[in-house]
């Protein structure tokens, strides 16, 4: 712990622990809020800083984006290219196909929703709770007995 | 207490003769150092920044919807035009250059359209002008 | 210097906005400030150098994704309700998680160290070999579309997947609220 | 001294913005009506639009406009797609008819 009140190590270290905070903001609003589109907002946040987080670690001190450039042939000019530095492209690609598999799965979980609110009516977790527990008081009202008492 | 008040107005003026001579300085060298068209680039840049944050803070400080409304087309207009004339001064004749036009014509067409949008929804749901306002509307309709 | 202070300051603003998200009980507030969260989260990426990924973010976060919400507000409710269990359990939850992940961070190497082990293997072997074998400009182009073809391939399976699941679970949404108002009626 | 003197500039324009998108941010967070946040949320798309032209010629690489060409057109689309939505109260078709029946 006491590395954190090094200056240096925690300018280093700084935009991290700001990506922490971040994802734990995102965390925070998926178990505690009650409401399902809060906390898939909430989800899209800490997915968010998640991918922060991970292109970060590709960034390389004086780097620029990973694009060449191009001489008059349109080909990759390697001459050019001799001095420059260049930040890893690989997280980029990763967090790319990540972000098109997130909204895929944001769009499922909004549809879901969608039906809970069909069939609850309404779309607080609490809710639904409660809604669920009467459900099931009701059934074992019903056919208690004729589980042999013990639903 | 006469000289006293001649000593410090030849101070002030003397001081006020110094400032000039140097923003005449400054200047000069800021010329013969860049081109004319850069400085202007960097006028541009800085009125530009300016003219957001004026846009920003009547949006903020405004009191009511409508007067916002004209704040904010503020940093639409002003803001917008001269940052991106100075990017595109500063950058001189490239692919660059036509590539802020090309925003610029963008955000010409669709800042006031957007604006108006905005506007027209509003009047539309029901939000009211303030009663000063419309006194003056009707009086104009007269 | 000015890059960090940049981050730092673009961070600050994101976290800004996320704890107004977690305040706001208005949902299209919350819709819009999620539409803001990712404008400034790709205007990080911009600064840390993930120019596609910023692409990709815009148009997913603040477009896609805003449609999307909003959508979903449309046909449920706009208001959020006030929780009634206290917040106390999900904050030590959340503080104690953060403490933890603080704590793994602690040996990983600083920001933008050139040394880092991410930067010194298979990065630099791409970055060195993608002039040579595709001869595009554009490393993260070349990447996506050549040396991991497969997982943009694994990519577009899920993405079928998750547009069957919502059609599926959408497709008789009008049919049954019609049937329903006629029983009403 | 002069040498560095466009580094000041853009640096003075992006400090202009971030204060302006903090401001603009702010009027999101408490705007009374919901036309007022639409209104901060066009504006700070905007601002987003100038913020990524000065970053690209802080960092020397300006080649990247194109990003905020595209985010001039989503946030445009996106304003029209909220407001859209508040007229009808949906974005699709799938509402709107029931709306037109009551």
């Amino acid at each position: 712990m006491s590395k954190l009140l090094d200056l240096q190590f925690l300018a280093g270290h700084a935009h991290y622990l700001l990506f922490i905070v971040l994802m734990m903001t995102g965390l925070f609003i998926v178990v505690d809020k009650t409401n399902l589109v809060k906390k898939i907002v909430g989800l899209n946040i800490f997915q968010v800083s998640v991918f922060m987080f991970y292109v970060s670690i590709g960034k390389v001190k004086g780097g620029t984006a990973p694009i060449f450039p191009m001489d008059d042939k349109y080909h990759v000019d390697t001459a050019a290219m001799a001095g420059q530095v260049y930040s890893n492209p690989l997280p980029h690609v990763l967090i790319l196909t990540a972000i098109v598999v997130g909204i895929a799965t944001t769009s499922l979980g909004l549809a879901l929703i969608v039906r809970i609110r069909e069939s609850f009516d309404t779309i607080d977790e609490e809710d639904i709770l409660a809604i669920e527990q009467d459900m099931t008081r009701e059934d074992n009202k019903k056919h208690g007995n004729a589980m042999g008492g013990l639903a | 207490m006469r000289n006293l008040d001649l000593m410090l107005s030849l101070f002030r003026w003397s001081f006020y003769g110094f400032m000039c001579i140097f923003a005449v300085d400054v200047t000069v060298s800021l010329f013969t150092a860049f081109g004319v068209f850069d400085i202007i680039a960097w006028l541009l840049i800085v009125f530009g920044g300016i003219f957001a944050i004026i846009g920003a803070l009547g949006s903020l400080r405004f009191p009511d919807f409508w007067s916002r409304l004209h704040a904010a087309s503020i940093t639409d207009s002003g803001g917008v035009i001269l940052l991106l004339m100075g990017m595109g001064m500063h950058s001189g004749w490239n692919l660059v250059t036509f590539k802020l036009f090309l925003i610029g014509a963008f955000l010409f067409i669709t800042g006031p359209t957007s604006t108006h949008a905005v506007a027209n929804a509003a009047l539309v749901s029901g939000l009211k002008p303030p009663r000063q306002l419309r006194a003056d509307l009707e009086r104009d309709d007269d | 210097m000015i890059d960090t202070v940049t981050n730092i300051i673009l961070l600050s603003m994101l976290v800004i906005t996320a704890l107004a998200i977690v305040r706001m009980d208005r949902l299209f507030a919350v819709v819009m400030l999620s539409g803001v969260f990712s404008l400034l989260s790709a205007l990080l990426f911009v600064t840390l150098d993930a120019v596609d990924v910023a692409f990709t973010e815009a148009a997913v976060g603040a477009g896609i994704s805003t449609v999307l919400l909003l959508s979903t507000i449309a046909l449920t409710k706009p208001v959020e309700k006030r929780a009634r269990h206290t917040a106390l359990v999900p904050f030590i939850v959340v503080c104690v998680t953060g403490a933890a992940l603080v704590y793994g961070t602690l040996d990983m190497p600083a920001f933008g160290d050139p040394n880092a082990p991410a930067l010194t293997h298979v990065g630099p072997e791409y970055l060195a070999r993608t002039p040579v074998d595709i001869d595009v400009p554009n490393a993260v182009t070349a990447i996506l579309g050549s040396y991991r073809g497969f997982d943009t391939l694994g990519e577009a399976a899920v993405v079928f997947t998750a547009g069957i699941g919502v059609l599926l679970l959408l497709s008789g949404l009008r049919r049954r609220r019609e049937d329903e108002e006629e029983d009403q009626a | 001294m002069f040498e560095t003197m466009p580094h000041y500039v853009f640096l003075f324009a992006m400090i202009c913005l971030f204060i302006a998108m903090v401001l603009v941010l702010i009027r999101l967070y408490n705007g009374p009506t919901l036309y007022d946040r639409v209104l901060s949320t066009n504006s700070f798309g905007t601002h987003t639009v100038l913020f990524i032209g000065i970053l690209g010629f802080l960092s020397g690489r300006p080649d990247f406009l194109d990003i905020a060409l595209l985010y001039a057109l989503i946030n445009f689309v996106g304003t029209i797609a909220i407001l859209k939505f508040f007229r009808y109260r949906a974005i699709g078709d799938a509402l709107e008819k029931r709306e037109a029946d009551k």
